[in-house]
């Protein structure tokens, strides 16, 4: 089976970086983000993935292990210093995502990989109705009737159990809700790829359950492959088949959730392991 | 015949970090092979490493060394445990390998009927095809109509088993290894349960089954061939009368 | 160089204010000694719009004080509206007038950006706008002819003006495009910004409209313009503009009747807030319905009647668009008195704060150096006179704390 | 007024007439883009059209005819001011009838019977660009119009139909040139849009103040931005008809008569006189 989206060698770093940080051989011994030579923070070194279609990846790590980094970075929000990411759907997969020009990025980002963050405000624009966060990927991509953009973005808000919120100012939902709008929005042109940065992380626990089944419910049925970023192995055991540990932007662990729960080999993962609550 | 499972020279030593890395030997230097359509039990005291080979050879666990060579059917190829890449490895439990974990997880929120369609479903089934089977083995199961739709988090013990048993059976793998499948149950229920591993061994034309048993009553009706493990050492390995006469 | 200490303030200020004088003549014509300030009859002659901002300004109409301010100010505007309200604020205060109804405005100029003709008709009066801006030569010939510019009649004949005229926010109301008017007894009364301070968030309307009023022309319309250009939500469309006399009316102390004593010359704008790209959905909820602002200034000051008109709809349906929305930006940083004095006390000497900041820079610059040469030193032990200042390569000399 | 023999032919020095001459060009050949220039200072006040002016003043030959109209008409203050100090610096003719016009400049109208070919209409611009009310950082702007990536302005104009059923844009109507760059044709009623598209004469936008050029070249494709159920649409003057010609199929305003009744009249003075004096050859014929 051929990777959807085959990530390798993927580094982003704060800084100039010096002859000590930039040798990847010598990665291994820096434990920490920055280098203690030059201060450069290295939010992500070398990360190699292959998402294969209709797959959930998780991504764990506490914060500042890169996990936010490598969702700006594949939601092409930023640029990465080294490495490349192959679209099978883009150019057939022969061109990296990077070598896209602007507006290809940006069709990139409406059409084939959405993103879901955990801050709503990063994704949906507040002042609006919901309906027209909705209806602005249909616009960006050229669709010029309301009558249609709204019966889309009213199949899409009512899957989200978000019935009659459509001319709602999006401002005014709640925590929830926007995030079910951002869900709606990613799926509006059923997607290859979806970027989920914690998306149930600070909802109540009703909510968070009620999103995660919806997001559960949407996968099997859109078939989208997805990367899921959270620190929660709940989440992660609920969604994900199998899963990347970060650590200081490098991972340092993968296997199946079944495996990284059960028998976590690398230190940082039993740490992880142990201190989730249940 | 080929085999359905090599062994060879398979340790697992867990590195517990979090208590200054003292080193655990769960399983040493183990080897055996089981031919297509045999019925391996394994037994031995809790705590000898009975689970810890289950989850290796269900690849639940990653070898510490030696190798583990899988042939679910005869027709599939032969893979190595510790060559799969993740993703082979899901697809290989969907499909081929059926796995029941002694402590059973059950997905949240999910209507028990949907949970063993949707084991069907990942297994290839169609949608109609998967719940059909689904419900005839909870009937088998004596799982009451009525609880179809419920949650199992709402379940007794037995009857979580029982579904976790149905979710193995409905993919009709053609490996099946299990862990005290029948521990939360009454005899008579327990008796119902064998005559169906029996029956699905013949249905899949040489289904193998490999199965951790305390009850000697069911050992003796599935196994032909058994295996003990004590202080995490194969101790015997041969037909039931074979290791009744060493032990 | 050493940073020394301006010393002998009275001597210096008794000198600065007789050179004020020398310089009036010496600096721009030393030659000549037969030039002298130009007579305040001279300035409300020749530089009208400077006394009408200046009364503006001042928010008082005295024609001849604000000409005698600009003398003495030697035409620094700001100076002279200071000048002006320091005096004002000095005269009693026998009453209030009646509220003048504009209506009744002897207008020598009205004109309207909303329709073509208007009941009363449009005329243009006295006005650069349509003139080109040429550097005339023509002064020297010294005719008062406006050059290229529409023909002014010699000598305007004030009394064949229209007496009144119908007001196009009234037409406009008739429309139900802007709000009827409040009928006069529910007016809340009018919050003297003279007597009592303006209180935010919400200043009653008479109060900001004072605050306007007495704004500094330059300052208002900066604002203004901010908001035509999308920093606020208002781009209007000018009613109507009417400059001319309006009778001021009293009630007589003894006679207990309207009186009238006298007329000022006044400028009025009204316009509606019709706003430009998206008509804003907010005021389509009612009908459409556009916010009037209203803007009036002593004498002729159109630049600034207009401006006032565009902040007032602004400040009353704020939309935090930007600045021009925000009642406490807006209104605190118009007072040209306010702004100019505070802008310039700067320059009064400000000698402690900068000493004891200096003490504070270099404790940090020492306890940065200890740091890195590894021992702290003990904090607070040294004073101030001790400060050694190695900041812009002088030292402080001895006597800077004393 | 004699002008000062010192001034040159069209007021502007040779700089200034290059200057503006470039940005025209290139404006013509990128329709739709807001070319920078350096916008000096002329004798006209910002905001009353310098920006129309200088480019009037930078392409005026010897033999051209020139029309100067304001929201209509040709006797409005400022066309009076801006024809009379454009006579005054280059004593070229001029005409109030569009058809006789080489070089016609305008505020906030397009003439009633459009353009034919050579003509160049000049519009006089406040604000070259109709992103700025929604997105006042201009830095940001100018990549929009970059990429292209106008899906903000349309979601306003989906949010205003959300709102209120109908587009809420009076004058400024955006418009689309030949598919690429979003216009902002200036206070020009909606109902002058459809004269820009495929149309014969060159039509250059002058935003002095914003010291921005733009231009629609011939025969571009000019289309009023829009929804495919809910179109662009042009004023509606419901059975309303000018109380001078009769007319009722050209722009009208309206106004108050003295007694406060409401009336219509063209806002095309010199199109108005043109019916009047054909309705007049029909009584007499």
């Amino acid at each position: 089976m051929k990777p959807l989206l085959s990530i390798r060698k993927l580094t982003k770093r704060f800084g100039p970086g010096c002859e000590q940080c930039v040798d990847e051989s010598r990665w291994g011994e820096i434990d920490a983000n920055a280098c203690p030579n030059c201060g450069t923070v290295w939010a992500l070194r070398g990360l190699d993935l292959d998402l294969f279609p209709g797959e959930i990846v998780g991504i764990v790590g506490e914060s500042g292990a890169g996990k936010t980094t490598l969702v700006d970075l594949l939601s092409l929000a930023a640029v990465p210093d080294y490495g490349a990411a192959h679209l099978a759907n883009w150019r057939g997969g022969l061109h990296s995502i990077y070598s896209a020009s602007d507006q290809e990025k940006r069709h990139l980002s409406n059409v084939h990989i959405s993103t879901v963050y955990q801050d709503a405000s990063r994704g949906l624009l507040m002042g609006i109705s919901s309906g027209g966060n909705v209806v602005e990927r249909l616009l960006a991509s050229g669709e010029r009737c309301i009558g249609d953009m709204r019966a889309r973005a009213q199949y899409l808000l009512d899957y989200m159990e978000l019935q009659g919120l459509m001319d709602v100012r999006t401002g005014r939902l709640s925590a929830g809700m926007k995030q079910r709008v951002q869900i709606a929005k990613a799926l509006v042109h059923r997607p290859s790829v979806i970027l989920f940065d914690e998306p149930t992380t600070g909802l109540d626990v009703s909510v968070q359950a009620r999103t995660l089944d919806l997001i559960r419910k949407a996968q099997r049925e859109h078939g989208f492959a997805a990367l899921l970023v959270t620190h929660d192995w709940n989440v992660l055991r609920l969604l994900a088949t199998r899963a990347l540990v970060l650590k200081a932007g490098r991972v340092i662990e993968r296997g199946t959730v079944e495996q990284l729960i059960e028998d976590p080999q690398a230190p940082y993962s039993q740490l992880l392991i142990h201190s989730s609550t249940t | 015949m080929s085999n359905c499972i090599e062994v060879s020279g398979l340790s697992k030593t867990f590195t517990l970090h979090l208590v200054g890395g003292t080193r655990l030997n769960a399983l040493h230097e183990t080897s055996f092979a089981l031919e297509h359509g045999a019925s391996l039990v394994i037994m031995g005291k809790t705590g000898a490493g009975k689970s810890t080979l289950l989850k290796l050879l269900a690849g639940a666990y990653r070898a510490s060394s030696g190798a583990i060579v899988i042939q679910p059917s005869p027709e599939s190829s032969r893979v190595e445990l510790a060559s799969l890449s993740d993703v082979d490895l899901i697809a290989l439990r969907r499909r081929s390998v059926g796995y029941l974990p002694q402590h059973i997880h059950v997905v949240p929120r999910v209507p028990a009927i949907d949970v063993v369609t949707a084991t069907g479903i990942e297994a290839g089934l169609e949608e109609a095809e998967a719940r059909a089977r689904a419900e005839e083995l909870l009937d088998e199961l004596e799982i009451k109509r009525k609880l179809f739709p419920l949650f199992p988090s709402t379940f007794s013990p037995g009857e979580r088993q029982r579904l976790n048993l149905a979710c193995a059976l409905v993919r009709n793998p053609s490996l099946l290894l299990m862990d005290e499948p029948v521990s939360a149950l009454d005899p008579r229920m327990m008796q119902q349960v064998v005559g169906m591993l029996q029956r699905h061994r013949s249905r899949t034309g040489g289904g193998t089954l490999v199965t951790i048993l305390h009850q000697m009553a069911a050992a003796e009706q599935l196994a032909d061939r058994v295996m003990v493990i004590d202080d995490a050492r194969m101790k015997a390995f041969g037909t039931f009368s074979e290791v009744l006469q060493a032990t | 160089m050493g940073y020394s200490v301006v010393r002998g303030g009275e001597r210096a200020m008794r000198e600065a204010e007789g050179l004020i004088d020398a310089f009036r003549k010496g600096l721009v014509h030393p030659e000549r000694d037969d030039l002298s300030a130009p007579q305040p009859e001279a300035i409300e002659g020749g530089l009208r719009f400077a006394v009408y901002k200046v009364m503006s300004e001042a928010g008082i109409y005295a024609p001849r004080l604000a000409a005698i301010a600009i003398q003495q100010a030697e035409g620094d505007l700001m100076e002279a509206a200071f000048l002006l309200r320091a005096f004002r604020a000095c005269l009693p205060r026998w009453g209030t007038t009646l509220p003048a109804d504009t209506a009744e405005m002897r207008a020598i100029r009205r004109i309207s950006a909303a329709f073509k003709e208007v009941p009363g008709g449009q005329f243009l009066g006295p006005t650069r706008d349509y003139t080109v801006r040429l550097l005339k030569e023509a002064l020297q010939s010294g005719s008062n002819q406006q050059a290229g510019g529409v023909e002014l009649a010699a000598d305007p004949d004030l009394q064949q003006l229209p007496a009144a005229m119908p007001k196009v926010a009234d037409v406009l109301r008739r429309c139900g495009l802007v709000a009827p008017l409040p009928d006069s007894s529910e007016n809340a009364p009018i919050h003297d910004i003279t007597m009592r301070p303006m209180r935010f968030p919400r200043p009653a309307r008479s109060a900001r409209l004072q605050a306007l009023a007495r704004g500094e022309t330059g300052a208002l319309t900066a604002l203004a313009y901010s908001s035509l250009r999308g920093y606020g939500h208002v781009h209007p469309t000018i009613a109507e503009l009417r400059v001319g006399f309006v009778p001021v009316r009293v009630i007589h102390p003894e006679l207990g009747e309207e009186v009238s004593i006298g007329e000022i010359l006044l400028t009025e704008c009204e316009s509606i807030a019709t706003g430009v790209g998206m008509i804003s959905s907010h005021n389509t909820k009612c009908g459409p319905q556009f916010e009037l602002g209203y803007g009036a200034s002593f004498g002729q000051n159109e630049t600034k009647a207009i401006a006032m008109s565009v902040l007032d709809a602004n400040l009353s349906q704020p939309q935090a668009k930007g600045p021009a929305d925000d009642q406490e930006f807006v209104l605190y940083h118009i007072d040209g008195v306010e702004s100019s004095g505070f802008v310039d006390h700067l320059k009064l000497p400000h000698y402690m704060l900068f000493t004891s900041i200096l003490d504070r820079v270099n404790a940090a610059a020492e306890a940065q150096a200890a740091a890195e040469s590894g021992n702290l030193p003990a904090s607070g032990a040294d004073t101030v006179t001790s400060a050694k200042v190695r900041l812009m390569g002088s030292v402080v000399s001895k006597e800077v704390g004393s | 007024m004699t002008p000062a023999t010192s001034l040159p032919y069209a007021y502007l020095d040779e700089f200034m007439k290059a200057c503006v001459r470039k940005a025209v060009l290139k404006a013509v050949c990128i329709p739709g883009y807001q070319v920078p220039y350096v916008s000096e200072e002329v004798p006209i006040a910002r905001g009353f059209g310098s920006g129309g002016l200088q480019i009037t003043l930078s392409l005026i030959g010897a033999d051209d005819v020139v029309k100067v109209f304001d929201e209509g008409d040709d006797q409005t203050v400022n066309a009076v001011n801006l024809r009379r100090f454009i006579v005054d610096v280059t004593s070229n003719a001029t005409t109030n009838d569009p058809a006789e016009a080489t070089l016609i400049q305008s505020r906030h109208r397009i003439p009633e019977e459009g353009l034919r070919l050579g003509q160049i209409l000049v519009l006089q611009s406040a604000f070259p660009d109709a992103l700025r009310f929604f997105e006042t950082n201009e830095a940001v702007a100018r990549r929009m119009h970059a990429e292209a990536d106008y899906s903000k302005l349309w979601l306003r104009l989906y949010e205003s139909i959300v709102d209120n059923h109908e587009i809420m844009i009076g004058g400024r109507y955006p418009v689309l040139i030949n598919g690429r760059y979003v216009l902002d044709p200036t206070h020009v009623p909606r109902w002058d849009l459809p004269k820009l598209h495929d149309c014969s004469g060159i039509v250059l936008f002058g935003a002095g103040r914003e010291k921005r050029i733009y231009a629609i070249p011939p025969h571009s494709r000019v289309e009023p931005l829009g929804f495919t159920d809910h179109p662009f649409r042009v004023e509606r003057f419901e059975g309303a008809a000018c109380h001078l010609c009769g007319s009722s199929h050209s722009f009208l305003t309206q106004f108050w008569r003295d007694d406060g009744s409401p009336a219509w009249v063209c806002s095309d003075s010199n199109w108005c006189e043109k019916q009047r004096a054909a309705l007049v050859q029909e009584a007499n014929a």
